[in-house]
């Protein structure tokens, strides 16, 4: 079972997330239509582990960069004009482009590894929720939960309460 | 995936079927053309696939006689080389010659026999067979030798030499006809008279140029288009830099700047037509200066009095400064030699302006010596062809004899004097009253065009012949020419076609002329001339000779003879000097510049402008390809407010033609200069409609002497249309701006 | 901020989607026509260039590049602002980037492709264009790493490749926006752009991370580009070209002319999308002090490689620098000179800068005066290197100025595109700008 | 692991070879020189040049491997005309080779400077870094008036549309006379043994061609000629070919 | 309410599986026309047996292709150099092959023979250097010997002969001037 609550008004929200946080409810997601850096440090999400994916991308950009071409004009030896086969300053120019093509492609893969998308299953939301609408979901609650997440809710100041079938 | 409908999996059939066609067409497509392997039916014997072979044979491009050897490759050509064992190109050849190619594999050759159909001269030929064209031919020329009036049949051919010459004149004589004449617009008539004059002999001499130490040129373009230029260049870089440590000078006197004259260390642009006057005043000084030490000084002087260098200096306008000092360095060089040609040669003074260079030469005592003039032995055989030059004289006579009605039946071979004569002889039209005009020719030049009956010849590379090259290399020597391809085209070799000719008319001709080819005839003579020169003269040798003489391609006693003919009395020459000042046609004021043609080392005369590879070289001096233009000194184009490729009309009292103008710095204020070689109205595509002929627009003044015509007498007068023209060059700019670029010493701005 | 007062949060939404969602005649007549355009204008003459070779261009022995190298210069160029300014402003967090970085960075990424087009057509033998990247082939051979022309291959697909990811990726809230707001097949399809974006707290938090990242790669990688575009022409030893100063003069010149380019798209959206209330006189201020800044500094590196030039005194340079002032092109010279360093100073004056038509004007006469430059960079040096005798000189053909033309046409099409396909202002970031709304208010 | 320090040595190396294996060079003889156009009209024929049309002339589209350049200096009546022929210098830190991205040109151990037509995609760079100049694009796929075809030598390929080509020194030649010397059980290809087209026309004989690392070789005593000289020598691209200057007299 | 990328998705999976099967069908079609229809073994104008030739009847390679070892080329044999040994061989003169060939004679035209290995223009190889360098013919041309009709076993590609001239360390055998022209 998931409830969903929906507020018209972003303070509203917020108290119902902190609420729903404080009273120990831990699969929380907070929708919004624009990022909150509120909901953010309500969900204590601190650092995002993107970075090391970046930072890895680029480590490993930049030495396959350079082994790549160091790698190639040694397959085939064709001297061109009268530089060494491997010549380290163009060679640094591609290790420099590389660097920043893996740093984006893992740091793209790092976005979709650390949140969850492209999401394959079914999840509850709202659709007003990329408008102008902000919506608590409480998921995994356990039945007798269920009632007092509602409340909660309802006490911020919802608009809407829905209550979602888990694995529709 | 439970269950698959039947829909559905027909479906999916459906696309993989698309899928495997679409694959096998895939494949089809990116499939290489069938390519097929040919095999031979009969091998020939010394075929080898992907293996060139050479064969040595004689260059036609011009008159040199060059010997070339040509690389052929699964039975085509593809390179013209020089013979290494060829005395004359020693395994160099000039832009002409490599281009032979271009003659042989030339779209516009003409393949068949053809038949004039429309008005004469409107290019309307019909193809016709061989038998037709030589029963007409035949019978034609046999009635007229049964009515005994054989003479009324002409005969004229481009410079031809070797045993074809024979054959031609061996045809005419059976026949009865003393009408076999040659007409070449380069011959050196003038050269030949003033030789004949000077030094009593027929025969070019050979100019040592090789081991020259000083050479002054009077207006020969060696290098490019005098007599031998191949040679000339082999001679030219030796001249240079072939000796250790001893470096020869040259000297070029012409009012416009030729491939020689750029070559040399010193330019200068005489007034035209004086330039024989300039040569009696280095004379003079030579003597006068003590220069001559002959027994026959006094008489010299006497001679030369009238030619002190103060009055020659004002009359050609070369300070006697520089009279002097070309004197002093011409008497004291250790081997001098004086030349004259171009437009020296071209005047209505050119015989004795030549005479005067001659004179130069005998005073420089460098008459058989190295590095001088060396008096040729007799050819090896056939050194009749040059008397049988018409010369300009002989053209007008030939055209009169024309205009008259006395010609029946004009056979032209290789020459083009609808092309190569001024316009205002009537050549062409007098054309029109000859009833049957016959050419001889591998392309469809003016004169061609004018034919009722075309008889196709087979290019030099496809024929056999031989050749002695004029002037000669000190030594007689005689080329063997032997077809490097098979005929590509229904044609035959021209000496194979005056054979079937001699047939074909029949009476004694056939019994005199009893060769079945070309090839049997040359080969019978061979072994004449060599029987004659007192060898064995067994079968076997003889075989053996001759195939030698076949690889070589040539054939010389080097060495043999040189110098030992007789240097004749400067009585004789003393006596040929003459005031060497050429009249101009047209008055000064109304015609204020002088009109300078020039052979071209690109088209030569205008034969090679069928040559795509020849169009396509730019001109040696101005880089200019495709068309014509006339050449202004830059200050002359600033008076006249002529900017580089306004259309012009240079006009002169026989005609005038439009041409766009080209500003060169080295061509003297007062002359312009129109090269040759162009203005073609037929000659096939790369050559038909392409600039002007200056030939058409030249006066007809003679030479006093030789009777030649003075094509460089004429003055014109420029008149601006208004059009432009774009000039095609390939040069940018040429000048080095400063930079390093000709070497450390010669970068100045 | 707002000219015509804050809207809400659905109003944006409506605003921006309505873009998207109603499609009028007018439209597609305009798409018709730069699509037949383009079609006539660009791809007839190239399809007849590729039978022909590319002798159908003006180029020649002397000037074996032409316009269509300056073509692509320009729109590597004209690339250069829409991403890296969207990166520069976005980690330096001005808030008036936000409405307009969408379309800058569709911008850069369609000229990036516009450009990528220029190389086709440039190419001798386009259909072994293969060959340039490094891609495993039977041949066992590999391209050259040593060439510049493979820092350019390298260069621009990473190029490509980032400035796509990131529009992509600062989109992909606003694709749940459009999904939200549509039914059938159009959600279905945004629900799989939008990787089933649901806006929660986790997944805002790693966008906003990751798009810090991109934002960071990109900025130093557009800054490569445009220095590496520039040593195709720097690292040849050809006078005029062999300038130290070439890398940062392009890229100054390539943000200059982006710039400008984005005036003249922010002028379009506001015009024809009617995003009158998200782009307003903040937007043009801003951009016309940065384009006074540009110009500036353009004009300083103008002199300073004329200077170079004399300076050098060698007679190639000076030659090439006599051609250049004075020679048969420099009335486009002097027309540069005055387009993109006396022009711009106009903007200066309040009343201009707060001009939207005036501004349109300049940033036009900006771009025009940057396309003369990349093609005077072509035209005047390499015809005139070494040897004087090889001067030549280079005129561009009927097919270059043609294809010229068609590229604006490809350019317009792809933004007419774009603006059906992608939200042109980003919804979320526009609300960022909003004030909460209050209960209490 | 010292074969690998001695590679790694070897590919750090600039240009790669410690030397060449022949080292093809040519020295030019300007005060032999008269222009005469003997050697273009010779590698025409030789390397299957297109007979490009009176058109392509005037865009500036000819393609000659070898050129002629023209300078006048002075006035008239000093005016004077000096030729020099131009054609690719082979130098061995040729500024064309570095631009190439697919290796199209490149050096090989005969420190040749070579151009594969057919890996060429034709951007052109390698024109436009050239300071001689000598590098010449196919605008277009030139056929020949039948039957000028016959004429093309089969030893070298006939290039189409968008390739670049230039002089090769004749590679044909020197492939047949290695291929010679292996025939006769030969290492090494005897001096003069190989003449490009140019050379052997020259009829002043003013080029000369050779193996330079070969002290006996003729180019090699040339290029010790103290008036020897390489054109734009301060470009530092080590050009293979020599001119000696023309004598002032 | 709920949102699923999945669900997006499904009802494309038909033409997702219709285009696989589609791709999938490419690639057999392109296998089944190298196999069996490509330019590997054309069908010649004369069914000529390698087999019956050098292996029944032990004749060398170099009998017939004489100019191998001599030439780049490595020629087919001339059709008079075919009638000369079967005008002496009376056994097989009535076979419907060889009454082709004599057709071919008496015309005096040349057998169209297609080419089955054809290098294209701009390759320079010579089979002297490799026929010189101890190489068998079978070498590159497979077995011969064994083949009714001729089928092209090497794809005479450059990575073949690359790899052929890196294997045996042919000298400069990797500069591409040496088999490009």
């Amino acid at each position: 079972m998931a409830i969903m609550g929906s507020f018209a008004f972003e303070e509203d929200f917020l108290t119902a997330a902190k609420k729903l946080k404080s009273s120990g409810f831990d699969k929380i997601s907070l929708l919004s239509p624009l990022p909150l850096e509120e909901a953010q440090e309500i969900l204590e999400l601190g650092k995002s582990p993107v970075r090391h994916y970046s930072l890895a991308g680029a480590i490993i950009g930049a030495i396959s960069g350079f082994a790549m071409a160091t790698a190639t004009a040694l397959v085939f030896i064709l001297p061109t004009g009268g530089r060494a086969i491997i010549t380290v300053p163009p060679f640094l120019i591609i290790t420099y482009e590389m660097t920043i093509l893996f740093g984006v492609l893992f740091t793209l893969l790092g976005f979709h590894f650390v949140s969850g998308l492209p999401a394959w299953r079914d999840r509850p939301y709202l659709s007003s929720a990329s408008s102008d609408r902000f919506v608590v979901v409480v998921e995994g609650a356990a039945a007798d939960q269920v009632a007092r997440a509602e409340a909660i809710i309802r006490d911020a100041g919802a608009d809407e309460i829905q209550h979602v079938g888990e694995g529709q | 995936m439970s269950k698959i409908s039947r829909r559905d999996l027909l479906q999916y059939i459906g696309a993989g079927g698309i899928g495997v066609v679409g694959g096998v067409l895939y494949g089809e497509s990116v499939q290489q053309n069938v390519e097929l392997l040919i095999p031979q039916v009969v091998p020939p014997e010394d075929y080898s696939p992907g293996v060139a072979t050479w064969y040595n044979t004689v260059c036609n491009q011009c008159p040199a006689g060059c010997g070339i050897s040509v690389r052929i490759r699964e039975g085509k050509a593809k390179k013209i080389e020089g013979n290494p064992v060829h005395p004359v190109s020693q395994g160099r050849t000039c832009a002409r010659g490599q281009a032979g190619l271009n003659a042989l594999y030339n779209p516009d050759r003409i393949r068949t026999p053809l038949q004039n159909v429309g008005q004469r001269g409107s290019g309307n030929f019909e193809e016709i067979s061989w038998d037709e064209a030589l029963t007409t031919v035949g019978s034609r020329i046999g009635r007229l030798k049964i009515d005994n009036e054989a003479s009324r049949v002409r005969l004229l051919c481009g410079r031809v030499r070797g045993h074809l010459d024979e054959l031609f004149l061996q045809f005419m004589n059976l026949l009865g006809s003393d009408h076999y004449q040659q007409y070449d617009f380069t011959y050196p008539s003038a050269l030949m008279a003033a030789n004949k004059m000077s030094f009593g002999t027929d025969v070019l001499p050979y100019y040592d140029i090789r081991n020259a130490v000083f050479l002054l040129s009077f207006g020969a373009d060696y290098l490019g288009t005098w007599i031998s230029p191949v040679h000339h260049s082999l001679a030219y870089g030796h001249l240079r830099q072939g000796r250790e440590g001893r470096r020869g000078k040259t000297i070029q006197i012409e009012p416009r700047m030729s491939l020689s004259g750029a070559a040399a260390d010193e330019w200068i642009a005489a007034r035209p037509g004086t330039e024989g006057l300039l040569a009696l005043g280095i004379a003079h000084a030579l003597v006068s200066e003590g220069h001559y030490h002959g027994s026959d000084r006094d008489e010299w002087s006497k001679a030369l009095q009238a030619y002190s260098p103060s009055l020659v200096s004002a009359e050609t306008e070369v300070s006697e400064d520089k009279i002097l000092r070309l004197a002093r360095e011409f008497g004291t060089s250790t081997a001098s030699l004086a030349i004259a040609g171009g437009a020296t040669a071209a005047g209505t003074n050119a015989v004795a302006s030549i005479v005067a260079v001659n004179a130069l030469n005998y005073l420089a005592g460098n008459l058989s010596q190295p590095g001088g003039i060396i008096f040729n032995p007799d050819p090896a055989f056939s050194a009749t062809a040059g008397s049988r030059q018409a010369g300009f004289q002989g053209m007008l006579d030939l055209i009169g004899a024309m205009k008259a009605g006395d010609v029946d039946v004009l056979l032209v071979h290789d020459t083009n004097p609808v092309f190569a004569l001024p316009d205002n002889v009537g050549f062409r039209q007098a054309m029109q009253n000859v009833p049957l005009i016959i050419a001889l020719s591998s392309f469809r030049d003016e004169t061609t065009e004018m034919a009722d009956l075309i008889l196709p010849t087979s290019t030099y590379l496809e024929s056999w012949g031989d050749d002695v090259p004029d002037p000669g290399v000190g030594f007689p020597v005689a080329s063997i020419s032997q077809p490097v391809v098979a005929t590509l085209y229904d044609t035959l070799p021209v000496g194979d076609i005056v054979l079937s000719l001699a047939r074909q008319i029949g009476g004694e001709l056939p019994i005199h002329m009893r060769w079945g080819t070309m090839e049997e005839f040359i080969k019978e003579r061979w072994r004449e001339e060599y029987d004659q020169r007192g060898s064995e003269g067994e079968e076997q040798e003889f075989e053996a000779f001759w195939q030698a003489a076949l690889e070589a391609g040539v054939w010389g006693q080097p060495g043999a003879v040189a110098g030992d003919q007789p240097v004749p009395l400067s009585s004789s020459m003393i006596a040929s000097i003459a005031d060497p000042v050429s009249r101009f046609a047209g008055d000064e004021s109304d015609y204020p510049f002088v009109l300078h043609p020039y052979l071209t080392a690109t088209f030569f005369d205008g034969r090679g402008a069928n040559l795509p590879w020849l169009q396509e070289m730019p001109d040696p001096m101005t880089s200019v390809v495709y068309g014509s233009w006339v050449e202004l000194n830059p200050v002359t184009a600033d008076e006249l407010g002529i900017r580089e490729g306004d259309v012009l009309d240079v006009e002169s009292p026989a005609g005038s033609v439009r041409v766009p103008a080209l500003i060169f710095p080295a061509i003297r204020p007062g002359v312009v200069a129109i090269p040759v070689g162009q203005g073609h109205a037929a000659y096939g595509r790369y050559a038909r409609d392409r600039g002007v002929n200056p030939i058409h627009i030249v006066a007809t003044l003679i030479d006093d002497q030789s009777g030649d015509l003075a094509w460089a007498a004429t003055r014109v007068k420029l008149k601006l249309t208004g059009e432009r023209l774009q000039i095609i060059k390939t040069d940018g700019v040429t000048r080095t701006l400063g930079r390093q670029i000709l070497g450390p010493e010669n970068d100045h701005a | 901020m707002f000219d015509h007062g804050q809207p809400s949060y659905a109003e944006v939404n409506k605003d921006v989607l309505s873009v998207m969602l109603e499609t009028g005649p007018k439209y597609w007549m305009l798409l018709g026509t730069t699509m037949s355009v383009a079609g006539i204008c660009f791809f007839m003459p190239w399809i007849y260039q590729l039978f022909v070779g590319v002798g159908a261009a003006g180029m020649n022995r002397n000037a074996v590049w032409g316009s269509y190298l300056s073509n692509f210069i320009f729109w590597i160029g004209l690339s250069h602002s829409g991403t890296l300014l969207s990166a520069v402003l976005h980690i330096t967090n001005s808030p008036w980037r936000k409405a307009i970085y969408r379309s800058a960075e569709a911008m850069t990424l369609f000229s990036l492709m516009t450009a990528a087009m220029f190389v086709m057509v440039h190419l001798g033998r386009v259909w072994f264009v293969h060959w340039s990247f490094p891609i495993p082939n039977q041949m066992g051979l590999w391209p050259n790493f040593r060439s510049p022309l493979m820092f350019d291959v390298m260069a621009i697909t990473t190029y490509l490749t980032a400035s796509s990811i990131f529009i992509y990726m600062g989109s992909v809230p606003d694709f749940a926006a459009v999904r939200d707001a549509s039914t059938g097949l159009r959600r279905r399809l945004y629900t799989i752009f939008s990787f089933g974006w649901r806006g929660t707290a986790r997944e805002w938090h790693t966008l906003g991370w990751a798009y810090t990242f991109f934002a960071i790669f990109v900025i130093p990688l557009a800054v490569s580009v445009h220095s590496i575009v520039s040593w195709d022409f720097a690292l040849s030893i050809v006078p005029g070209l062999h300038h130290t100063i070439f890398a940062p003069y392009f890229v100054c010149g390539a943000i200059f002319s982006g710039t400008a380019g984005i005036v003249t798209v922010m002028y379009c959206l506001r015009k024809f999308l009617n995003f009158e209330r998200y782009i307003g006189q903040v937007h043009l201020d801003s951009l016309g002090k940065l384009l006074i800044t540009l110009s500036l500094i353009w004009s300083y590196i103008n002199i300073l490689e004329l200077f170079s030039s004399w300076y050098g005194g060698t007679s190639f340079e000076l030659e090439a620098l006599q051609f250049k002032l004075t020679g048969f092109y420099a009335p486009l010279y002097w027309e540069m000179i005055l387009f993109c360093a006396f022009v711009p100073l106009l903007i200066l004056f309040k009343k201009i800068r707060w001009s939207w038509n005036k501004m349109l004007v300049i940033s036009i006469l900006i771009n025009v005066g940057m396309l003369t430059e990349r093609f005077i960079i072509v035209a005047t040096s390499q015809p005139r290197k070494f040897l004087p005798d090889a001067f030549g000189f280079y005129f561009p053909s009927w097919i270059e100025l043609s294809i010229t033309v068609g590229a604006f046409a490809i350019f317009a099409t792809l933004f007419l595109i774009f603006i059906k396909w992608v939200p042109a202002i980003s919804i979320y970031e526009v609300k960022e700008t909003l004030k909460p709304l209050r209960r209490d208010a | 692991m010292s074969t690998f320090v001695e590679k790694l040595r070897q590919y750090r190396k600039p240009g790669y070879y410690d030397k060449f294996d022949y080292h093809w060079t040519m020295t030019i003889d300007l005060d032999r020189c008269t222009g005469c156009e003997a050697c273009m009209v010779a590698c025409q024929a030789e390397n299957n040049l297109p007979i490009v049309g009176e058109k392509r002339f005037a865009e500036n589209r000819e393609i000659k491997w070898i050129r002629i350049e023209r300078y006048w200096e002075g006035e008239y009546p000093d005016v004077k005309m000096r030729f020099i022929p131009m054609l690719c210098q082979h130098c061995d830190d040729a500024p064309c080779e570095t631009a190439c991205p697919v290796f199209a040109t490149y050096h090989n151990q005969d420190g040749l400077n070579t151009q594969i037509y057919n890996r060429c995609i034709g951007t052109r760079t390698c024109a436009v870094y050239c300071p001689y100049e000598v590098r010449y694009f196919n605008w277009f796929t030139y056929t020949w008036d039948e039957p000028l075809e016959q004429q093309l030598n089969p030893d070298v390929t006939v290039r189409e549309k968008g390739v670049m080509e230039k002089c090769t020194f004749c590679i044909q030649r020197i492939r047949i006379a290695k291929d010679n010397a292996k025939d006769d059980d030969r290492r090494r290809v005897r001096d003069g043994e190989v003449v490009p087209a140019c050379v052997q026309s020259c009829p002043t004989e003013a080029l000369v061609f050779g193996n330079s690392n070969d002290p006996e070789a003729k180019v090699s005593k040339m290029m010790k000629n103290p008036r020897g000289y390489k054109v734009l020598e301060e470009l530092n691209t080590t050009p293979s070919i020599v001119y000696l200057t023309k004598v002032h007299s | 309410m709920s949102i699923s990328v999945l669900d997006a998705l499904r009802p494309g999976k038909k033409p997702a599986l219709l285009g696989l099967v589609l791709v999938f069908g490419l690639f057999v079609g392109a296998w089944v026309h190298g196999k069996y229809f490509s330019d590997r073994s054309p069908i010649q104008p004369i069914e000529f047996s390698h087999m019956i030739h050098a292996t029944d009847n032990e004749i060398p390679c170099q009998h017939c292709h004489i100019y191998a070892d001599r030439t780049p080329v490595a020629g087919v044999p001339s059709v008079s150099k075919c009638m000369g040994c079967h005008n002496s061989v009376p056994s097989v003169r009535e076979h419907p092959e060889i009454l082709k060939l004599v057709a071919y004679w008496e015309k005096r035209e040349p057998i169209p023979w297609i080419k089955v290995h054809d290098l294209p223009d701009f390759v320079h190889f010579t089979h002297k250097r490799h026929i010189r360098a101890g190489l068998a013919c079978q070498e590159c041309h497979g077995p011969v010997e064994t083949m009714n009709r001729i089928t092209r076993v090497a794809t005479m590609r450059m990575p073949w002969c690359v790899d052929c001239h890196t294997e045996r360390n042919v000298e400069h055998g990797r500069d591409c001037w040496t088999c490009h022209k």
